[in-house]
Protein backbone atom coordinates (compact mmCIF):
# COMPACT_ATOMS: atom_id res chain seq x y z
CA UNK A 1 0.00 0.00 0.00
CA UNK A 2 0.86 3.71 -0.59
CA UNK A 3 0.78 6.36 2.04
CA UNK A 4 -2.21 8.29 0.70
CA UNK A 5 -4.61 5.29 1.21
CA UNK A 6 -4.60 6.84 4.54
CA UNK A 7 -6.78 9.37 3.15
CA UNK A 8 -9.45 7.14 2.34
CA UNK A 9 -9.49 4.38 5.13
CA UNK A 10 -10.74 4.06 8.48
CA UNK A 11 -10.86 1.58 11.23
CA UNK A 12 -13.87 -1.03 9.81
CA UNK A 13 -15.53 -1.61 13.21
CA UNK A 14 -15.94 1.97 14.88
CA UNK A 15 -15.22 4.01 11.44
CA UNK A 16 -12.36 6.59 13.39
CA UNK A 17 -9.39 7.16 11.61
CA UNK A 18 -6.02 5.31 11.60
CA UNK A 19 -2.71 5.73 12.52
CA UNK A 20 -0.02 4.27 10.43
CA UNK A 21 3.43 3.12 11.96
CA UNK A 22 5.63 1.35 9.18
CA UNK A 23 8.15 -1.70 10.03
CA UNK A 24 9.22 -1.72 6.24
CA UNK A 25 9.23 0.25 2.84
CA UNK A 26 9.93 -0.63 -0.98
CA UNK A 27 10.23 2.34 -2.42
CA UNK A 28 6.91 4.40 -1.52
CA UNK A 29 5.45 1.72 -0.95
CA UNK A 30 4.32 0.43 2.60
CA UNK A 31 5.33 -3.59 2.95
CA UNK A 32 5.20 -4.16 6.39
CA UNK A 33 3.33 -2.65 8.70
CA UNK A 34 0.30 -1.88 11.38
CA UNK A 35 -3.05 0.32 10.96
CA UNK A 36 -4.01 0.89 14.67
CA UNK A 37 -7.66 2.84 15.39
CA UNK A 38 -7.31 5.80 16.98
CA UNK A 39 -9.98 5.53 19.11
CA UNK A 40 -10.88 1.92 20.05
CA UNK A 41 -6.99 0.51 19.43
CA UNK A 42 -7.50 -2.19 17.28
CA UNK A 43 -4.44 -3.09 14.94
CA UNK A 44 -4.63 -4.20 11.40
CA UNK A 45 -1.65 -5.34 10.10
CA UNK A 46 0.13 -4.84 6.50
CA UNK A 47 1.43 -7.16 5.21
CA UNK A 48 3.45 -8.45 1.45
CA UNK A 49 2.17 -4.79 0.68
CA UNK A 50 -1.51 -5.75 1.29
CA UNK A 51 -3.75 -3.83 4.46
CA UNK A 52 -6.29 -6.71 6.13
CA UNK A 53 -8.76 -4.64 7.27
CA UNK A 54 -11.40 -7.28 8.20
CA UNK A 55 -12.47 -6.95 11.46
CA UNK A 56 -9.92 -9.17 14.06
CA UNK A 57 -12.30 -12.28 15.02
CA UNK A 58 -13.05 -12.84 10.72
CA UNK A 59 -8.94 -13.04 9.72
CA UNK A 60 -8.21 -15.16 12.58
CA UNK A 61 -11.29 -17.29 11.41
CA UNK A 62 -8.58 -19.85 10.58
CA UNK A 63 -5.27 -20.30 10.31
CA UNK A 64 -3.51 -18.48 7.65
CA UNK B 1 -15.63 -24.26 4.59
CA UNK B 2 -15.84 -20.36 4.53
CA UNK B 3 -16.30 -17.78 1.71
CA UNK B 4 -12.81 -16.60 2.74
CA UNK B 5 -11.07 -20.16 2.87
CA UNK B 6 -13.05 -21.62 -0.51
CA UNK B 7 -11.55 -18.14 -2.21
CA UNK B 8 -8.36 -18.19 -1.06
CA UNK B 9 -7.93 -22.27 -2.03
CA UNK B 10 -9.44 -20.52 -5.42
CA UNK B 11 -7.27 -17.76 -5.94
CA UNK B 12 -4.35 -20.42 -4.67
CA UNK B 13 -5.10 -22.70 -7.53
CA UNK B 14 -4.86 -19.53 -10.31
CA UNK B 15 -8.76 -19.38 -10.64
CA UNK B 16 -8.93 -16.26 -10.50
CA UNK B 17 -8.37 -15.78 -14.01
CA UNK B 18 -10.66 -18.52 -14.58
CA UNK B 19 -13.51 -16.24 -13.57
CA UNK B 20 -12.23 -13.23 -15.05
CA UNK B 21 -12.13 -14.65 -18.24
CA UNK B 22 -16.02 -15.50 -18.12
CA UNK B 23 -17.13 -12.50 -16.33
CA UNK B 24 -15.52 -10.21 -18.85
CA UNK B 25 -18.19 -11.47 -20.78
CA UNK B 26 -20.63 -9.57 -19.75
CA UNK B 27 -18.87 -7.28 -16.94
CA UNK B 28 -17.08 -5.44 -19.64
CA UNK B 29 -21.02 -4.05 -20.56
CA UNK B 30 -22.06 -3.15 -17.11
CA UNK B 31 -18.38 -1.76 -16.84
CA UNK B 32 -19.09 0.78 -19.72
CA UNK B 33 -22.37 1.99 -19.06
CA UNK B 34 -20.62 3.75 -15.57
CA UNK B 35 -20.47 6.92 -15.57
CA UNK B 36 -16.79 7.38 -14.29
CA UNK B 37 -15.39 10.60 -14.91
CA UNK B 38 -11.58 11.36 -15.06
CA UNK B 39 -10.21 11.15 -11.46
CA UNK B 40 -13.36 9.22 -10.11
CA UNK B 41 -12.53 7.29 -6.92
CA UNK B 42 -13.84 3.86 -7.56
CA UNK B 43 -13.98 0.76 -5.74
CA UNK B 44 -14.15 -2.59 -6.59
CA UNK B 45 -16.53 -5.44 -4.24
CA UNK B 46 -15.17 -8.64 -3.77
CA UNK B 47 -12.55 -7.65 -6.83
CA UNK B 48 -11.26 -11.26 -7.29
CA UNK B 49 -8.44 -10.84 -10.00
CA UNK B 50 -9.09 -7.33 -9.79
CA UNK B 51 -9.53 -6.87 -13.60
CA UNK B 52 -12.73 -4.38 -12.79
CA UNK B 53 -10.57 -1.70 -11.18
CA UNK B 54 -7.64 -1.79 -13.80
CA UNK B 55 -10.40 -1.58 -16.79
CA UNK B 56 -12.18 1.68 -15.78
CA UNK B 57 -8.42 2.84 -14.92
CA UNK B 58 -7.48 2.79 -18.82
CA UNK B 59 -11.36 3.37 -20.10
CA UNK B 60 -12.73 6.11 -18.19
CA UNK B 61 -9.21 7.28 -16.48
CA UNK B 62 -10.57 6.55 -12.86
CA UNK B 63 -8.12 8.09 -10.48
CA UNK B 64 -7.79 6.05 -7.46
CA UNK B 65 -9.23 2.57 -7.57
CA UNK B 66 -9.42 0.16 -4.83
CA UNK B 67 -10.15 -3.74 -5.18
CA UNK B 68 -11.33 -5.17 -2.19
CA UNK B 69 -11.92 -8.74 -1.10
CA UNK B 70 -11.99 -11.31 2.24
CA UNK B 71 -9.82 -13.60 0.46
CA UNK B 72 -6.06 -12.32 1.39
CA UNK B 73 -4.60 -14.58 -0.99
CA UNK B 74 -7.18 -12.75 -4.03
CA UNK B 75 -5.68 -9.29 -2.99
CA UNK B 76 -2.19 -10.96 -3.51
CA UNK B 77 -2.54 -12.48 -6.50
CA UNK B 78 -4.81 -9.37 -8.13
CA UNK B 79 -2.02 -7.07 -6.28
CA UNK B 80 0.52 -9.26 -8.32
CA UNK B 81 -1.16 -8.66 -11.97
CA UNK B 82 -0.29 -4.39 -11.91
CA UNK B 83 2.34 -2.31 -11.24
CA UNK B 84 0.05 0.87 -11.20
CA UNK B 85 0.78 2.70 -8.65
CA UNK B 86 -2.94 4.62 -8.56
CA UNK B 87 -4.30 0.72 -7.83
CA UNK B 88 -4.67 -0.47 -4.34
CA UNK B 89 -6.38 -4.14 -3.24
CA UNK B 90 -6.88 -4.63 0.33
CA UNK B 91 -8.11 -7.27 2.31
CA UNK B 92 -11.58 -6.54 4.03
CA UNK B 93 -15.54 -6.99 4.48
CA UNK B 94 -18.23 -5.81 2.73
CA UNK B 95 -20.01 -5.35 6.09
CA UNK B 96 -17.36 -3.69 7.53
CA UNK B 97 -16.26 -1.06 4.56
CA UNK B 98 -13.14 0.51 5.88
CA UNK B 99 -13.94 3.80 4.33
CA UNK B 100 -14.60 7.21 5.33
CA UNK B 101 -18.83 8.34 4.37
CA UNK B 102 -18.85 9.72 1.17
CA UNK B 103 -15.32 8.60 0.12
CA UNK B 104 -16.31 7.12 -3.06
CA UNK B 105 -17.98 8.06 -6.21
CA UNK B 106 -18.62 4.62 -7.90
CA UNK B 107 -18.40 1.26 -6.67
CA UNK B 108 -19.03 -2.20 -8.94
CA UNK B 109 -19.21 -5.46 -8.33
CA UNK B 110 -19.47 -8.81 -10.21
CA UNK B 111 -20.56 -12.25 -8.92
CA UNK B 112 -19.79 -11.47 -5.33
CA UNK B 113 -22.30 -9.47 -3.56
CA UNK B 114 -24.43 -12.71 -2.61
CA UNK B 115 -22.03 -13.19 -0.70
CA UNK B 116 -22.37 -11.08 1.63
CA UNK B 117 -23.36 -12.72 5.05
CA UNK B 118 -26.26 -10.27 5.52
CA UNK B 119 -26.61 -8.24 1.94
CA UNK B 120 -28.92 -5.58 3.82
CA UNK B 121 -25.93 -4.96 6.25
CA UNK B 122 -23.96 -4.26 3.24
CA UNK B 123 -25.97 -1.91 1.45
CA UNK B 124 -26.14 0.18 4.35
CA UNK B 125 -22.45 0.37 4.02
CA UNK B 126 -22.66 1.23 0.60
CA UNK B 127 -24.92 4.01 1.09
CA UNK B 128 -22.84 5.48 3.48
CA UNK B 129 -19.49 5.73 1.54
CA UNK B 130 -20.63 6.80 -1.57
CA UNK B 131 -20.63 10.11 -1.86
CA UNK B 132 -24.59 11.59 -2.66
CA UNK B 133 -24.94 10.69 -6.83
CA UNK B 134 -22.37 7.69 -6.59
CA UNK B 135 -23.57 4.51 -8.51
CA UNK B 136 -23.58 0.88 -7.10
CA UNK B 137 -22.97 -1.62 -10.67
CA UNK B 138 -24.52 -4.91 -8.91
CA UNK B 139 -23.76 -7.64 -11.41
CA UNK B 140 -24.77 -11.35 -10.21
CA UNK B 141 -25.32 -14.39 -12.64
CA UNK B 142 -27.12 -16.22 -9.16
CA UNK B 143 -30.80 -14.92 -8.93
CA UNK B 144 -33.72 -16.17 -8.53
CA UNK B 145 -34.68 -15.84 -12.20
CA UNK B 146 -31.86 -17.05 -13.32
CA UNK B 147 -33.21 -21.34 -12.04
CA UNK B 148 -30.16 -22.63 -13.68
CA UNK B 149 -27.98 -20.87 -10.84
CA UNK B 150 -30.27 -22.47 -7.78
CA UNK B 151 -27.63 -25.51 -7.32
CA UNK B 152 -25.02 -23.24 -6.95
CA UNK B 153 -24.47 -23.02 -3.01
CA UNK B 154 -24.53 -26.75 -3.16
CA UNK B 155 -21.97 -26.89 -5.37
CA UNK B 156 -19.54 -24.23 -4.02
CA UNK B 157 -20.17 -24.94 -0.46
CA UNK B 158 -21.08 -21.95 0.50
CA UNK B 159 -24.06 -19.87 1.12
CA UNK B 160 -25.56 -17.52 -0.78
CA UNK B 161 -28.21 -14.94 -1.06
CA UNK B 162 -30.75 -15.45 -4.06
CA UNK B 163 -32.77 -12.80 -4.55
CA UNK B 164 -35.28 -12.01 -7.11
CA UNK B 165 -35.13 -8.87 -9.51
CA UNK B 166 -37.55 -7.33 -7.35
CA UNK B 167 -35.92 -8.00 -3.97
CA UNK B 168 -32.81 -6.72 -5.84
CA UNK B 169 -34.75 -3.09 -6.02
CA UNK B 170 -36.68 -3.69 -3.08
CA UNK B 171 -33.05 -4.10 -0.96
CA UNK B 172 -31.44 -1.29 -2.70
CA UNK B 173 -34.33 1.03 -1.75
CA UNK B 174 -34.58 0.11 1.88
CA UNK B 175 -30.53 0.99 2.10
CA UNK B 176 -31.43 4.47 1.17
CA UNK B 177 -30.04 4.10 -2.55
CA UNK B 178 -32.44 5.45 -5.48
CA UNK B 179 -32.56 2.32 -8.53
CA UNK B 180 -31.36 3.97 -11.48
CA UNK B 181 -32.04 0.74 -13.64
CA UNK B 182 -31.98 -2.99 -13.48
CA UNK B 183 -31.87 -5.37 -16.72
CA UNK B 184 -30.22 -8.37 -17.52
CA UNK B 185 -26.99 -8.21 -19.73
CA UNK B 186 -26.81 -11.40 -22.10
CA UNK B 187 -23.32 -13.36 -22.50
CA UNK B 188 -22.57 -13.33 -26.24
CA UNK B 189 -19.33 -14.98 -26.26
CA UNK B 190 -19.72 -18.03 -24.41
CA UNK B 191 -19.07 -20.87 -26.94
CA UNK B 192 -22.27 -23.20 -26.83
CA UNK B 193 -21.13 -25.93 -28.74
CA UNK B 194 -23.68 -27.82 -31.09
CA UNK B 195 -26.90 -29.70 -30.32
CA UNK B 196 -25.08 -33.37 -30.91
CA UNK B 197 -22.74 -32.83 -27.79
CA UNK B 198 -25.30 -32.21 -25.97
CA UNK B 199 -25.21 -33.52 -22.95
CA UNK B 200 -22.59 -32.03 -21.40
CA UNK B 201 -20.97 -32.32 -18.04
CA UNK B 202 -22.63 -29.14 -17.24
CA UNK B 203 -25.40 -28.93 -19.53
CA UNK B 204 -28.26 -31.49 -19.62
CA UNK B 205 -29.77 -29.67 -23.18
CA UNK B 206 -28.81 -26.67 -25.30
CA UNK B 207 -31.52 -25.11 -24.71
CA UNK B 208 -30.78 -24.54 -21.55
CA UNK B 209 -27.78 -23.52 -21.84
CA UNK B 210 -29.06 -21.06 -24.62
CA UNK B 211 -31.73 -19.86 -21.45
CA UNK B 212 -28.87 -19.52 -19.20
CA UNK B 213 -25.88 -17.23 -20.75
CA UNK B 214 -28.37 -15.32 -23.72
CA UNK B 215 -31.90 -15.10 -21.83
CA UNK B 216 -30.60 -14.86 -17.99
CA UNK B 217 -27.15 -13.90 -18.18
CA UNK B 218 -26.17 -11.16 -15.77
CA UNK B 219 -28.24 -9.18 -13.69
CA UNK B 220 -27.40 -5.72 -13.33
CA UNK B 221 -28.68 -3.62 -10.35
CA UNK B 222 -27.89 -0.02 -10.40
CA UNK B 223 -27.98 1.95 -7.43
CA UNK B 224 -27.76 5.83 -6.77
CA UNK B 225 -26.78 7.30 -3.70
CA UNK B 226 -29.27 10.54 -3.37
CA UNK C 1 -40.07 25.27 -40.82
CA UNK C 2 -40.95 24.73 -37.29
CA UNK C 3 -40.59 21.48 -35.54
CA UNK C 4 -44.47 21.22 -34.76
CA UNK C 5 -45.20 22.16 -38.26
CA UNK C 6 -42.44 19.52 -39.49
CA UNK C 7 -43.82 16.43 -37.51
CA UNK C 8 -47.08 17.62 -37.56
CA UNK C 9 -46.50 16.96 -41.08
CA UNK C 10 -44.85 13.97 -40.74
CA UNK C 11 -47.88 12.84 -38.50
CA UNK C 12 -50.16 13.57 -41.27
CA UNK C 13 -48.40 11.51 -43.81
CA UNK C 14 -48.37 8.13 -41.43
CA UNK C 15 -44.39 8.80 -40.66
CA UNK C 16 -44.78 8.28 -37.08
CA UNK C 17 -45.31 4.17 -36.99
CA UNK C 18 -42.12 4.01 -39.71
CA UNK C 19 -40.39 6.14 -36.82
CA UNK C 20 -41.95 3.40 -34.27
CA UNK C 21 -40.68 1.11 -36.08
CA UNK C 22 -37.26 1.93 -36.35
CA UNK C 23 -36.80 3.39 -33.16
CA UNK C 24 -38.01 0.15 -31.36
CA UNK C 25 -34.63 -1.78 -32.18
CA UNK C 26 -32.85 0.19 -29.62
CA UNK C 27 -36.45 1.92 -27.75
CA UNK C 28 -36.89 -1.35 -26.21
CA UNK C 29 -33.51 -1.48 -24.90
CA UNK C 30 -33.95 1.28 -22.91
CA UNK C 31 -37.11 0.69 -21.69
CA UNK C 32 -36.63 -2.69 -20.56
CA UNK C 33 -33.92 -1.38 -18.29
CA UNK C 34 -35.74 1.07 -16.40
CA UNK C 35 -36.88 0.69 -12.89
CA UNK C 36 -40.74 1.37 -13.08
CA UNK C 37 -42.78 -0.37 -10.85
CA UNK C 38 -46.29 -0.99 -10.80
CA UNK C 39 -48.50 2.06 -10.45
CA UNK C 40 -45.72 4.44 -11.21
CA UNK C 41 -46.68 7.46 -13.14
CA UNK C 42 -44.66 7.62 -16.54
CA UNK C 43 -43.68 10.40 -18.77
CA UNK C 44 -42.86 9.94 -22.46
CA UNK C 45 -41.39 13.27 -23.94
CA UNK C 46 -41.69 13.88 -27.61
CA UNK C 47 -43.44 10.58 -28.09
CA UNK C 48 -44.35 10.38 -31.31
CA UNK C 49 -46.37 7.63 -31.99
CA UNK C 50 -46.88 7.05 -28.54
CA UNK C 51 -45.47 3.37 -28.47
CA UNK C 52 -42.80 4.09 -25.05
CA UNK C 53 -45.90 4.43 -22.90
CA UNK C 54 -48.36 2.03 -24.35
CA UNK C 55 -45.14 -0.66 -23.80
CA UNK C 56 -44.49 0.48 -20.31
CA UNK C 57 -48.08 0.05 -19.43
CA UNK C 58 -48.00 -3.79 -20.51
CA UNK C 59 -44.76 -4.30 -20.03
CA UNK C 60 -44.13 -2.67 -16.36
CA UNK C 61 -47.72 -1.98 -15.33
CA UNK C 62 -46.77 1.37 -14.64
CA UNK C 63 -50.12 3.12 -13.55
CA UNK C 64 -50.48 6.84 -15.54
CA UNK C 65 -49.06 7.08 -18.26
CA UNK C 66 -48.47 10.67 -20.54
CA UNK C 67 -47.78 10.98 -23.66
CA UNK C 68 -46.43 14.55 -24.48
CA UNK C 69 -45.53 16.01 -28.09
CA UNK C 70 -45.43 19.53 -29.87
CA UNK C 71 -47.11 18.55 -32.80
CA UNK C 72 -50.79 18.03 -32.78
CA UNK C 73 -50.86 15.61 -35.27
CA UNK C 74 -48.81 13.20 -33.78
CA UNK C 75 -51.14 13.49 -30.50
CA UNK C 76 -53.88 12.71 -31.93
CA UNK C 77 -51.90 9.74 -34.12
CA UNK C 78 -50.81 8.70 -30.71
CA UNK C 79 -53.70 8.83 -28.94
CA UNK C 80 -55.98 6.97 -31.92
CA UNK C 81 -53.75 3.29 -31.14
CA UNK C 82 -54.77 3.13 -27.89
CA UNK C 83 -57.98 2.54 -25.54
CA UNK C 84 -56.10 2.25 -22.34
CA UNK C 85 -57.68 5.01 -20.00
CA UNK C 86 -54.69 5.23 -18.33
CA UNK C 87 -52.93 6.43 -21.43
CA UNK C 88 -52.81 10.54 -22.00
CA UNK C 89 -51.78 12.41 -25.20
CA UNK C 90 -50.95 16.19 -24.42
CA UNK C 91 -49.51 18.69 -26.54
CA UNK C 92 -46.63 20.53 -24.97
CA UNK C 93 -43.34 22.29 -25.16
CA UNK C 94 -40.28 20.56 -23.33
CA UNK C 95 -39.36 23.68 -21.98
CA UNK C 96 -42.67 24.48 -20.52
CA UNK C 97 -43.88 21.40 -18.82
CA UNK C 98 -47.60 21.70 -17.12
CA UNK C 99 -46.59 19.00 -14.62
CA UNK C 100 -46.52 19.84 -10.77
CA UNK C 101 -43.29 19.44 -9.25
CA UNK C 102 -42.07 15.87 -8.21
CA UNK C 103 -45.47 14.42 -10.01
CA UNK C 104 -43.70 12.22 -12.37
CA UNK C 105 -41.96 8.98 -11.35
CA UNK C 106 -39.95 8.46 -14.44
CA UNK C 107 -39.45 9.60 -17.63
CA UNK C 108 -38.20 8.73 -21.05
CA UNK C 109 -37.38 10.03 -24.10
CA UNK C 110 -36.18 8.65 -27.86
CA UNK C 111 -34.83 10.73 -30.83
CA UNK C 112 -36.86 13.88 -29.13
CA UNK C 113 -34.67 15.67 -26.49
CA UNK C 114 -32.36 17.60 -28.93
CA UNK C 115 -35.43 19.20 -30.25
CA UNK C 116 -35.15 21.46 -27.97
CA UNK C 117 -34.77 24.86 -28.45
CA UNK C 118 -32.90 25.34 -24.91
CA UNK C 119 -32.26 21.90 -24.10
CA UNK C 120 -30.58 23.05 -20.46
CA UNK C 121 -33.82 24.94 -20.09
CA UNK C 122 -35.64 21.63 -21.14
CA UNK C 123 -33.44 19.73 -18.36
CA UNK C 124 -34.30 21.94 -15.73
CA UNK C 125 -38.18 21.42 -16.01
CA UNK C 126 -37.48 18.24 -16.13
CA UNK C 127 -35.51 17.91 -13.16
CA UNK C 128 -38.32 19.73 -11.27
CA UNK C 129 -41.36 17.45 -12.73
CA UNK C 130 -39.37 14.54 -11.40
CA UNK C 131 -40.14 13.36 -7.75
CA UNK C 132 -36.36 12.34 -5.96
CA UNK C 133 -35.26 8.89 -7.54
CA UNK C 134 -37.02 9.71 -10.51
CA UNK C 135 -35.33 8.34 -13.21
CA UNK C 136 -34.93 10.64 -17.27
CA UNK C 137 -33.97 7.93 -19.61
CA UNK C 138 -32.92 10.17 -22.71
CA UNK C 139 -32.14 8.20 -25.79
CA UNK C 140 -30.60 9.76 -29.33
CA UNK C 141 -29.65 8.57 -32.11
CA UNK C 142 -27.87 12.32 -33.17
CA UNK C 143 -25.22 13.20 -31.20
CA UNK C 144 -21.58 14.20 -31.64
CA UNK C 145 -19.61 10.46 -31.53
CA UNK C 146 -22.28 9.45 -34.40
CA UNK C 147 -20.56 11.25 -36.81
CA UNK C 148 -22.75 9.60 -39.38
CA UNK C 149 -26.07 11.98 -38.19
CA UNK C 150 -24.16 15.03 -38.41
CA UNK C 151 -26.09 15.87 -42.00
CA UNK C 152 -29.49 15.40 -40.06
CA UNK C 153 -30.57 19.01 -39.42
CA UNK C 154 -29.63 20.11 -42.87
CA UNK C 155 -31.78 17.05 -44.23
CA UNK C 156 -34.94 17.38 -41.89
CA UNK C 157 -34.55 21.21 -41.89
CA UNK C 158 -34.79 21.97 -38.34
CA UNK C 159 -32.45 22.95 -35.55
CA UNK C 160 -30.87 20.02 -33.58
CA UNK C 161 -28.61 20.25 -30.49
CA UNK C 162 -25.58 18.02 -31.04
CA UNK C 163 -24.25 17.57 -28.02
CA UNK C 164 -21.13 15.12 -27.59
CA UNK C 165 -21.72 11.50 -24.59
CA UNK C 166 -19.49 13.80 -22.35
CA UNK C 167 -22.06 17.14 -23.03
CA UNK C 168 -24.83 14.92 -21.98
CA UNK C 169 -23.44 14.20 -18.93
CA UNK C 170 -22.43 17.38 -18.02
CA UNK C 171 -25.82 18.95 -18.53
CA UNK C 172 -27.73 16.58 -16.85
CA UNK C 173 -25.69 17.32 -13.98
CA UNK C 174 -25.59 21.11 -14.47
CA UNK C 175 -29.69 20.47 -14.21
CA UNK C 176 -29.08 19.28 -10.78
CA UNK C 177 -29.59 15.04 -11.94
CA UNK C 178 -27.18 12.63 -10.81
CA UNK C 179 -25.99 10.39 -13.95
CA UNK C 180 -26.30 7.33 -13.41
CA UNK C 181 -25.22 5.92 -16.57
CA UNK C 182 -24.38 6.13 -20.33
CA UNK C 183 -24.04 3.85 -22.86
CA UNK C 184 -24.30 2.34 -26.77
CA UNK C 185 -27.34 0.90 -27.36
CA UNK C 186 -26.48 -1.35 -30.58
CA UNK C 187 -29.30 -1.73 -33.24
CA UNK C 188 -28.81 -5.27 -33.78
CA UNK C 189 -32.12 -5.62 -36.01
CA UNK C 190 -31.36 -3.14 -38.78
CA UNK C 191 -30.76 -5.19 -42.11
CA UNK C 192 -27.90 -4.68 -43.53
CA UNK C 193 -27.47 -5.68 -47.18
CA UNK C 194 -24.73 -7.34 -48.35
CA UNK C 195 -21.90 -5.84 -49.57
CA UNK C 196 -22.55 -5.79 -53.83
CA UNK C 197 -26.02 -3.76 -52.89
CA UNK C 198 -23.53 -0.27 -51.89
CA UNK C 199 -23.80 1.86 -52.38
CA UNK C 200 -27.53 2.48 -51.49
CA UNK C 201 -29.73 5.47 -51.69
CA UNK C 202 -28.29 6.59 -47.76
CA UNK C 203 -25.18 4.46 -47.65
CA UNK C 204 -22.25 5.32 -48.98
CA UNK C 205 -20.57 2.10 -47.92
CA UNK C 206 -20.91 -1.31 -46.06
CA UNK C 207 -18.31 -0.29 -42.95
CA UNK C 208 -20.22 2.68 -42.37
CA UNK C 209 -23.57 1.49 -42.33
CA UNK C 210 -22.50 -1.18 -39.84
CA UNK C 211 -20.82 1.75 -37.85
CA UNK C 212 -23.91 4.01 -37.90
CA UNK C 213 -25.95 1.15 -36.25
CA UNK C 214 -23.84 -1.36 -34.66
CA UNK C 215 -21.47 0.82 -32.89
CA UNK C 216 -22.87 4.44 -32.39
CA UNK C 217 -26.43 2.62 -32.44
CA UNK C 218 -28.37 4.58 -29.41
CA UNK C 219 -26.82 6.86 -27.15
CA UNK C 220 -28.68 6.50 -23.41
CA UNK C 221 -27.72 9.15 -20.60
CA UNK C 222 -29.82 7.78 -17.53
CA UNK C 223 -30.51 10.80 -14.87
CA UNK C 224 -31.68 10.13 -11.36
CA UNK C 225 -32.96 13.23 -9.51
CA UNK C 226 -32.03 13.81 -5.89
CA UNK D 1 -58.80 13.71 -21.72
CA UNK D 2 -60.02 12.02 -18.62
CA UNK D 3 -60.65 14.56 -15.68
CA UNK D 4 -57.90 12.80 -13.50
CA UNK D 5 -55.85 14.47 -15.20
CA UNK D 6 -55.86 17.87 -13.32
CA UNK D 7 -54.81 16.37 -10.65
CA UNK D 8 -51.37 16.69 -12.25
CA UNK D 9 -51.52 19.29 -14.68
CA UNK D 10 -50.44 22.72 -14.17
CA UNK D 11 -50.19 25.79 -15.94
CA UNK D 12 -46.98 26.05 -17.99
CA UNK D 13 -46.19 29.33 -17.93
CA UNK D 14 -46.42 29.89 -14.07
CA UNK D 15 -47.26 26.35 -12.73
CA UNK D 16 -50.07 27.54 -10.55
CA UNK D 17 -53.51 25.14 -10.65
CA UNK D 18 -55.88 25.16 -13.86
CA UNK D 19 -59.78 25.00 -13.59
CA UNK D 20 -61.42 22.88 -16.14
CA UNK D 21 -64.35 23.82 -18.14
CA UNK D 22 -65.71 21.51 -20.14
CA UNK D 23 -67.96 21.77 -23.34
CA UNK D 24 -68.70 18.34 -24.54
CA UNK D 25 -67.85 14.85 -22.52
CA UNK D 26 -67.85 11.45 -24.44
CA UNK D 27 -68.28 8.94 -21.55
CA UNK D 28 -66.30 10.28 -18.90
CA UNK D 29 -63.80 11.25 -21.80
CA UNK D 30 -64.02 15.50 -22.10
CA UNK D 31 -63.54 16.38 -25.67
CA UNK D 32 -64.09 19.94 -25.68
CA UNK D 33 -63.29 22.54 -22.65
CA UNK D 34 -60.95 24.79 -21.27
CA UNK D 35 -58.29 24.74 -19.01
CA UNK D 36 -57.52 28.28 -17.28
CA UNK D 37 -55.19 29.03 -15.19
CA UNK D 38 -56.05 30.10 -11.68
CA UNK D 39 -53.13 32.45 -11.39
CA UNK D 40 -52.82 34.17 -14.53
CA UNK D 41 -55.97 33.46 -16.03
CA UNK D 42 -54.50 31.87 -19.48
CA UNK D 43 -56.26 29.79 -21.65
CA UNK D 44 -55.33 26.33 -22.72
CA UNK D 45 -58.33 24.25 -25.33
CA UNK D 46 -59.00 20.82 -25.08
CA UNK D 47 -59.61 19.84 -28.62
CA UNK D 48 -60.93 16.34 -29.83
CA UNK D 49 -60.11 15.10 -26.23
CA UNK D 50 -56.64 16.57 -26.17
CA UNK D 51 -55.25 18.93 -24.09
CA UNK D 52 -52.97 21.62 -25.75
CA UNK D 53 -50.89 22.92 -22.77
CA UNK D 54 -48.07 24.45 -25.31
CA UNK D 55 -47.82 27.85 -23.94
CA UNK D 56 -49.96 30.70 -26.20
CA UNK D 57 -47.31 31.78 -28.81
CA UNK D 58 -46.43 28.51 -29.81
CA UNK D 59 -49.73 27.11 -30.19
CA UNK D 60 -50.77 30.13 -32.14
CA UNK D 61 -46.90 30.17 -33.98
CA UNK D 62 -48.76 29.15 -37.77
CA UNK D 63 -52.27 28.66 -38.53
CA UNK D 64 -53.37 25.10 -37.71
N1 LIG E 1 -18.13 -10.68 2.48
C1 LIG E 1 -17.17 -10.52 1.60
N2 LIG E 1 -16.32 -9.50 1.70
C2 LIG E 1 -15.33 -9.32 0.78
N3 LIG E 1 -15.14 -10.13 -0.28
C3 LIG E 1 -15.97 -11.18 -0.42
C4 LIG E 1 -17.02 -11.41 0.49
N4 LIG E 1 -17.68 -12.52 0.08
C5 LIG E 1 -17.07 -12.94 -1.04
N5 LIG E 1 -16.04 -12.14 -1.35
C6 LIG E 1 -15.12 -12.28 -2.50
O1 LIG E 1 -15.89 -12.09 -3.68
C7 LIG E 1 -15.23 -12.78 -4.75
C8 LIG E 1 -16.32 -13.46 -5.58
S1 LIG E 1 -15.69 -14.23 -7.03
C9 LIG E 1 -15.83 -12.88 -8.24
C10 LIG E 1 -14.51 -12.18 -8.43
C11 LIG E 1 -14.52 -11.07 -9.48
N6 LIG E 1 -15.39 -9.96 -9.14
C12 LIG E 1 -14.88 -11.61 -10.86
O2 LIG E 1 -15.82 -11.09 -11.48
O3 LIG E 1 -14.23 -12.56 -11.32
C13 LIG E 1 -14.26 -13.75 -4.13
O4 LIG E 1 -12.94 -13.38 -4.47
C14 LIG E 1 -14.54 -13.66 -2.64
O5 LIG E 1 -13.39 -13.79 -1.83
N1 LIG F 1 -39.84 21.09 -27.90
C1 LIG F 1 -40.62 20.03 -28.08
N2 LIG F 1 -41.66 19.80 -27.23
C2 LIG F 1 -42.45 18.70 -27.41
N3 LIG F 1 -42.28 17.81 -28.39
C3 LIG F 1 -41.28 18.01 -29.26
C4 LIG F 1 -40.41 19.11 -29.14
N4 LIG F 1 -39.49 19.02 -30.14
C5 LIG F 1 -39.78 17.91 -30.85
N5 LIG F 1 -40.87 17.30 -30.31
C6 LIG F 1 -41.48 16.06 -30.79
O1 LIG F 1 -40.54 15.00 -30.65
C7 LIG F 1 -40.84 13.98 -31.61
C8 LIG F 1 -39.52 13.50 -32.20
S1 LIG F 1 -39.70 12.11 -33.26
C9 LIG F 1 -39.58 10.75 -32.13
C10 LIG F 1 -40.92 10.20 -31.75
C11 LIG F 1 -40.90 8.97 -30.84
N6 LIG F 1 -40.30 9.26 -29.55
C12 LIG F 1 -40.18 7.82 -31.51
O2 LIG F 1 -39.25 7.27 -30.91
O3 LIG F 1 -40.56 7.43 -32.63
C13 LIG F 1 -41.74 14.60 -32.65
O4 LIG F 1 -43.01 13.98 -32.61
C14 LIG F 1 -41.79 16.08 -32.27
O5 LIG F 1 -43.04 16.69 -32.51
Amino acid sequence: MREDLMDIICCPLDKHELDLEVIRRDDDEIMEGRLVCTECGEEYPVEDGIPNLLPPDMREESPA
Amino acid sequence: MSVREEFDRWASEGRDKGMEERHWHTAKHALARMPVEPGDTVLDLGCGSGYAGRALRETADAGRVYGLDAAPEMASNARSYTDDSQVTYLVSDFEHLPFADDSVDHCFSMEAFYYASDPHVALSELARVLRPGGTFYCAVNFYEENVHSHHWPEMVGVEMTRWSEREYRQAFRDAGLHVAGQDRIPDREITIPPADEFPTENWASRADMIERYRTYGTLLTVGVAP
